[in-house]
């Protein structure tokens, strides 16, 4: 087999935690669990889950999935703390 | 509450665009509308360089990488070659950027349309070329700072309008035809529905803030596209039959508000502000009346 | 000859900063050369820089990779970037940060600056994009003697498009506040 | 019950290449018409319309496009094919670069035309020798036969999988493309099963998604890449050698090797040519031979690979050599001169002269290939122009 | 009063290029941005836009429209300007052909960029070694200094009367392009008598309308103007020559002639290059000769047209040759081995070895270049790939 | 009685057209129209065969010939290097084939017109590659017979509409744009008058029949050109600053009366010429539409 | 000076005749002068000539200019015959 | 060897003509080839066709210059070509037209064939555009020993995509009231 130009490992596999210089920290005491942060992440670093252990404002959204943030790949771009209609996510700086 | 837009990934973590970029959400969005049975083609621009180098790739379906005026060629080949093989039921899509779309890929892109391949073409319009460090396009509104329109001593900023591909496709009769911005995601995985239902070529472009380009803070992504739609900069619309469909902002916003969030426009005099708000009314109403038509 | 490397990331300013130590050694009469290692990836990707200074004309025009100078502008790059690899015996190196542990520290003449806060006080860049490369350059002159104090200021004033007044302030206090380790 | 006998009819050469790319049972087609390799289109069009050719059709918009369509469509996994002339060539020069780097097995015919301005639809190969080095196999016919016999054989090698780069199959404008003579039609069954169904390992794959083409720095495994296509193509010469048997024995063929050797046993003096005219230099070589000199001519029948070696061989004993070119390098001799005298440098001693001729489709003649063997006695190193100024 | 001399200033190489540029008042620029071309572009941007350079600037929407629009502009009588580099030299590939085939004098400058696929944007030479045949002479620059004076020089010699060819500038990516040094800015006033106003007899004539370009058959003398192009781009050597020793004495400048050759003068082995790299080549033969090593360096400033000639002056005496390609081809020895074969074929006969080096921005390092001299004693004549799968 | 064109004649005799030639009559209706001073751009096509081989050329105004796809970029660059020389008041022209205007010289002209160079662009439409022997082009319209739609036992004729290159030119605001057609001289006299007074990128695409190429007797061009007007297959219309008019032809006929005339349709089944004939009436009646807006 | 791919000489200055295979013949005693053949020529091979020999069915037609056909280049289209409005154009066979 | 030449004008049918010529001597074994000399001018303008027909492969393939016989489709064009140039000694020379008076017709064995009025009597083409490239080949045939009559209509019939009897037919009449002249 010649040598292709193919590529064929996710991105997925790596650390692009380096490159932020601030990151989102979310405050779940406010988190209505909207999940618009997770909507608008360019880089895909919020999941969501099933975690009971994560706290919630309100009964009524404990049942909900919870945004969570994988730093592994969030670049602090900040549009989820924007975004977020209950300034429940602050952005805090890196140290360096 | 269930989510208001697919929760299925095809796009991957750890790729290398800015943080920020509206580009890089275009992608994510059109990926979930269009799903895994789908294969993108990408020519040159900041989206041959977002999956990263050799051995990465940032998607979970094929991405044909091509040159930078081969988009429209390229998914025509696809297209046919995948039929041929009795693929029917495969999307073909092609992720070009507005420079490959407005300027060097149009007639690539123009040429396929006529043909009337079964094919999805998606510009992400920033703007400029960006993967070369902000250069001017067709798609460049006026009055934005490119380094190819400095500004400088004699105010050198882009003079001419901005030439809006849909617009072009609209007059070429393109079975389906729609704007979209990335502040508006529901929005956009509707016109992606509509469009896989259809059979033949169908064009969406995508307002795709880059915050290096446009010189902002990166955080303001979805709200500078949201800004967009609701001054009319930016006006979403969706062509099919033949037939025009305004929508029509719930919030309306001065032009101005969105060109100051934006270091590419605070060159501009009041005056100048005032010439781009008239454009942009004028542009509105005669969207309106076509509309009517 | 003598080589220095920078790391810094897209957007810090590194390939500026490697082009005014060159012209700072130019106006005090060397040959120069000062050249990024280009890439193509975006803000916040890591950087490479290198500059070289000569008495006379220089004509190697490889890659650096036994530099007699390091210069980090952030240290959060030394988590996934060998910063001292090839560093000479005997070399300098300069970083970002109010003190450190440099891993093999002693066979290096090893500077810490805080040239975060130092641009931040001089309005150098916001807190989220802070412009450290002229104050990092100020440390240097105060551990190497490559080229003199007043030239990089000098050499700044040349250089930056605005705000020269705040990067000598910057480069001035980054001499003055640099630990040697 | 059909044949699986060739059989003989009278065909252009842009027949005889429609009837190759059947044969082959390509799936896509995507070309753009221009002066002389229309009637190739035309003719494929009509069998695809017809429902004799099982084939898609792309009416593309420039040759930009008749590549990167086909480039494409031969990622997804199907056999694919174009074809162009002169002005298209250069116009798909990029997409020409990417196919190969892309490492897809497509064939292209061209008709060599010559290039503008002025504008000139006649015969003349510098269009594609301004193409060697794109990583493109180069495979120059001299007759109609081989114009079929090339499309076959040329998918064959290309998706050898120890090659995997395209081949580009010439013909002369007019001379061949348009000139009618017999030819023998290979079998369909017997060539389909001769070609075989397209196995591409590297095709898009829905499974495994990856990223086809991508993008490599300094310290990424770029020049490992070029230095395998370097490799492919130039180590081909043996499967290459093999192949061509192998068609010969099957269709009863007579393909020649990479170099076409005619007369070459005891000449003193051999011109080495490409295409068409080499017909006419035999007729030529033939007629001195029955005046007793002893004279031959070495036919380049593949351009890329260079098969220098096969031409050292040939070359041995010689008194003197003469290069033809019928294009054209402004700054340096011939390229079909350079060639030759890098695979000959340092180990003949060889005079080698260089001949332009039959730019922009000036006929060559029979009296022009005997001055050339006088010419050749004498020796000296300049490049001459045949034909020239002295109309 | 503005002194008129030159005055040093650090910059990049395409800084120095916009600068070179604007010292030669260029009044048409169309181009289109590609990394790592695009600073030059940018620079000239800013230069209008602060009415520091009176020019029309094209934003076109692609290169084959940058040249298209170059060589309309110049055909209109004036002095007219492009650059770009990579896929963007490929995209321009037939109407460069056009622009040389109009004998239009228009200078472009290119930054050598690899190939892809895969994409890459570092330094390699393959995409303006691609262009060699099209009828442009190339000019490949070592350092920032001769990139802004290849300018001046290049439209003096493009435009002379003799022989109204263009020519292509090459500067290497990054290594040149974005590397900062000193380089001695040439004096406006002075720079803008010396290569005075554009006097171009061919432009458009409203008074005696004609048409450009045109048509022309087997019979018309299509192959006696590509012998005059061939022609007037051959016989050039002597005025360039001229140009060269006129230009150092007007600027105080140190161009060297068509090749530049660096301690030759009783050398026993010795490289050919051609591009930056040379600079590091150099750095190694006087590493090499303080150790007491005969060896030396001949650097190709000219490419084309080609200095057989000089080369061969350059080499006698030698024992061994090694010729160095930063690009390539893939189905024979490099291109630049082939054209120092042709010139020293049957004339001398020393080995040549031939090395590939630097592809895709691969750095090119002082143990690389001594690696080749040591492997130069041994003379065979394969290629060798320079620090590949050695990673 | 007075001329209704002018009198002056810039292309000359002797070229070496076919009999009965529309491209011929276009060129000279456009340089009576446009004068003297006027230099003209010629694109690969048949007017790049009709002056006939050196060293002959049979325009009285200069004529530089250009590759295929340069003609928009060609404009742009002869416009500078005559305005940097103070030669304003000369017209640029591109006179280009629908092949090379509608396919692969689309992005060259739609990009001058972006860039707002003061040229004229001339479509001369023949509605197929004539140059190399009548085959598709996108500028093709339904149902026509080419080598490269050669209709055959699958009755493979052009099945895709054809691409009108002037309604693009208005969907990107050109400053002018305008249909015409050689059977109505008058009425392209007076719109290059028009264009003759518009600073900017105008666009004038122009019916010409070809007898070979659309198979019809060479005494007919005329008459066939008017017919398509009449009909109503071609409308003739006017946009300037954003407003279209459309001309109404005083005497309309079938659809069918201009197809039966030609052998290129003569496959058509009466089936198939009412699809034609339904879209003809679709498409007036969406001009007529717009014309309100 | 090089030798140049631009030509200059007019393609007046040659004749086309011999394309012809019918020619066209103006029976002026049926020509009101309205030119319609002359604007629509695509040779340019009809003249207007003011020439009082040339007949005209009426006199206030006689001070107008009569078309003249120039068989030097005209290539026998018919179009002029097709055009004219009073059948005054008819065309003939070239003998062979 | 045989070489012919023939003369027409774009639409007339000269190189359908050669290509018919050429298929009649391969059906009689022979080898053959046949070829226009393409113009890029227009219906109407000049057009030149050549046969070559030998027992052997057929080498040679540049233009004919010496043919053996001139076959001409449309005799206006005898006043802007030189029909006969390079015509061998004895060779024939078929021309369309009733009958005439060719320069030099001494040297040559000359045929005048009304091959228009056939054709039009057989209903090929119309009045401004007959097709007489076939009945030409009826009177080539009548004076050239090169191929049958039969192998011409046979050739034809293959060739002709309809009218095949009228072509017939056409051939016959022609090769019956051909001329020597
Ligand atoms: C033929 C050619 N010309 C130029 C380039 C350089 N180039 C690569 S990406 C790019 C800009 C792309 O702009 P756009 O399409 O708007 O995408 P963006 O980078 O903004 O995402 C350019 C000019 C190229 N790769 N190929
Ligand atoms: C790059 C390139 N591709 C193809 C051609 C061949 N070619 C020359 S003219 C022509 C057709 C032109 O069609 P159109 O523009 O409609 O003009 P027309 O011939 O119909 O007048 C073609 C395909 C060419 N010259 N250059
Ligand atoms: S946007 Fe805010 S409230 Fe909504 S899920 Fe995210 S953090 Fe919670
Ligand atoms: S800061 Fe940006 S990248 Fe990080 S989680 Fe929020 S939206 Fe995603
Ligand atoms: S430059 Fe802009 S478009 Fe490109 S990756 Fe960065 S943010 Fe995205
Ligand atoms: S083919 Fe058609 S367009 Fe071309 S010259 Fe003939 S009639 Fe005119
Ligand atoms: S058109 Fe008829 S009537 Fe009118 S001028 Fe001509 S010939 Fe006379
Ligand atoms: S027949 Fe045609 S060419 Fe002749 S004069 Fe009439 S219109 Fe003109
Ligand atoms: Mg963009
Ligand atoms: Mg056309």
């Amino acid at each position: 087999m010649p040598i292709l130009p193919i590529t064929y490992v996710s991105t997925s596999t790596r650390e692009m935690s380096s490159w932020r210089t601030s990151k989102p920290i979310i405050e779940y005491s406010k988190c209505t669990r909207c999940a618009i942060c997770w909507k608008f992440c360019p880089d895909v670093a919020i999941d969501l889950v099933s975690d009971p252990s994560i706290k919630s404002p309100n009964e009524k959204f404990s049942s909900l999935e919870a945004p969570l943030i994988n730093l592994n790949y969030c670049k602090g771009c900040g549009i989820c703390a924007t975004e977020c209609p209950f300034g429940a996510i602050e952005m805090v700086r890196e140290e360096i | 509450m269930p989510l208001t837009i697919p929760r299925e990934e095809y796009m991957q973590q750890g790729h290398t665009a800015c943080a920020g970029c509206g580009a890089t959400l275009s992608m994510r969005y059109v990926l979930k509308g269009m799903g895994p049975k789908s294969a993108v083609v990408v020519p040159a621009s900041c989206w041959s360089v977002i999956p990263g180098e050799l051995p990465y790739t940032s998607l979970k379906v094929p991405l044909l990488y091509t040159p930078f005026a081969s988009a429209g060629a390229a998914i025509s080949g696809l297209r046919e070659g995948l039929d041929a093989q009795g693929k029917q039921d495969y999307n073909v899509i092609a992720f070009a950027g507005d420079g490959g779309t407005a300027d060097i890929g149009l007639q690539g892109l123009s040429a396929a349309v006529e043909r009337g391949h079964n094919v999805l073409y998606v510009m992400y319009d920033n703007e400029a070329y960006m993967n070369t460090g902000i250069q001017r396009s067709g798609s460049t509104p006026y009055g934005a700072w490119t380094t190819t329109t400095p500004v400088g001593s004699k105010r050198d900023y882009k003079r001419e309008n901005k030439k809006f591909v849909a617009d072009l496709m609209m007059a070429q009769n393109a079975p389906y035809v729609a704007t979209a911005a990335i502040g508006f995601p529901e929005d956009l995985e509707r016109k992606l529905s509509v469009a896989k239902s259809i059979k033949g070529p169908k064009f969406i472009q995508i307002l795709s803030p880059c915050p290096p380009g446009w010189n902002y803070n990166s955080a303001d992504t979805v709200r500078v596209s949201r800004l967009a739609v609701e001054s009319r900069i930016f006006p979403l619309y969706e062509f099919r039959n033949g037939k025009l469909t305004l929508f029509k902002p719930s919030k309306t916003v001065p032009v101005s508000q969105y060109l100051y969030l934006q270091g590419r426009f605070s060159h501009l005099y009041d005056s100048e502000v005032k010439v781009i708000e008239s454009a942009v009314e004028e542009r509105w109403q005669s969207l309106l009346r076509k509309e009517q038509v | 000859m003598y080589e220095v490397r920078f790391h810094g990331r897209g957007g810090q300013g590194a390939v500026t900063a490697s082009k005014i130590l060159a012209t700072a050694a130019f106006l005090e009469g060397k040959w120069v050369t000062s050249f990024p290692f280009f890439g193509t990836e975006r803000r916040g990707a890591p950087v490479t820089a290198f500059t070289r200074v000569d008495d006379r004309r220089i004509e190697l025009r490889s890659q650096i990779y036994e530099p007699d100078a390091v210069i980090v502008l952030d240290r959060s790059l030394m988590s996934i970037v060998n910063v001292t690899e090839g560093l000479k015996n005997e070399g300098v190196i300069i970083v970002n940060g109010k003190s450190g542990n440099l891993k093999e520290a002693g066979k290096f003449k090893v500077g810490y600056v805080d040239a975060t806060s130092i641009a931040l006080r001089n309005g150098l860049g916001d807190p989220s994009h802070p412009i450290v490369n002229t104050a990092i350059l100020g440390a240097f002159s105060k551990i190497s003697d490559l080229v003199s104090l007043q030239s990089i200021k000098s050499a700044t004033t040349d250089m930056v498009p605005s705000k020269k007044k705040e990067n000598v302030n910057a480069i001035q206090e980054a001499y003055e506040e640099t630990e040697l380790n | 019950m059909e044949s699986v006998q060739s059989h003989r009819k009278i065909m252009t050469g842009n027949e005889a290449v429609a009837v190759g790319v059947k044969l082959a049972k390509v799936k896509v087609i995507a070309a753009y018409p221009i002066t002389p390799q229309t009637t190739i289109v035309e003719e494929l069009a009509d069998m695809v319309a017809n429902g004799e050719l099982d084939s898609k059709f792309i009416e593309v918009e420039s040759e930009h496009s008749a590549m990167s369509a086909v480039t494409a469509s031969e990622a997804s996994g199907v056999r694919s094919y174009t074809a162009s002339s002169s002005h298209g060539i250069l116009y798909m020069h990029e997409p020409l670069h990417w196919a190969a780097g892309m490492r897809l097995p497509l064939v292209m015919s061209v008709v060599n035309r010559a290039i503008g301005p002025p504008w000139n639809i006649w015969g003349e190969q510098t269009d594609t020798f301004n193409q060697k080095d794109t990583g493109w196999l180069q495979i120059y016919c001299e007759s109609n036969q081989e114009a079929m016999d090339s499309i076959l054989l040329g998918y064959k090698i290309a998706e050898n999988k120890k090659i995997l780069l395209p081949v580009m199959n010439m013909l002369d404008a007019f001379t061949l493309s348009h000139t009618s003579e017999p030819v023998d039609v290979r079998n369909q069954k017997k060539a389909a099963e001769y070609v075989g169904d397209l196995e591409l390992d590297s095709k898009l794959d829905f499974k495994n998604p990856a990223g086809y083409g991508s993008l490599l720095g300094p310290d990424g495994p770029f020049m490992e890449m070029k230095k395998d296509m370097r490799d492919s193509m130039y180590n081909a010469i043996g499967t290459i050698k093999n192949e061509i048997s192998n068609f010969n024995e099957q269709f009863s063929a007579e393909l020649p090797g990479l170099t076409d050797n005619f007369m070459m046993e005891d000449a003193d003096y051999a011109l080495v040519t490409a295409g068409a005219i080499s017909s006419t230099a035999k007729y030529t070589v033939r007629k001195l031979r029955e005046k007793g000199q002893k004279v031959g001519l070495i036919r380049l029948y593949f351009y890329r690979p260079f098969p220098g070696e096969d031409v050292l061989k040939a070359v041995k004993g010689l008194k003197g050599l003469g290069v033809v070119e019928r294009n054209l390098s402004f700054g340096q001799r011939g390229p079909t001169y350079e060639d030759v005298a890098t695979s000959l440098y340092g180990r003949v001693d060889i005079p080698i002269r260089n001949y332009v001729v039959g730019l922009g489709g000036r006929d060559i003649r029979v009296k022009d290939f005997e001055r050339m063997f006088e010419d050749l006695v004498e020796g000296d190193n300049e490049i001459e122009w045949v034909n020239v100024g002295v109309k």
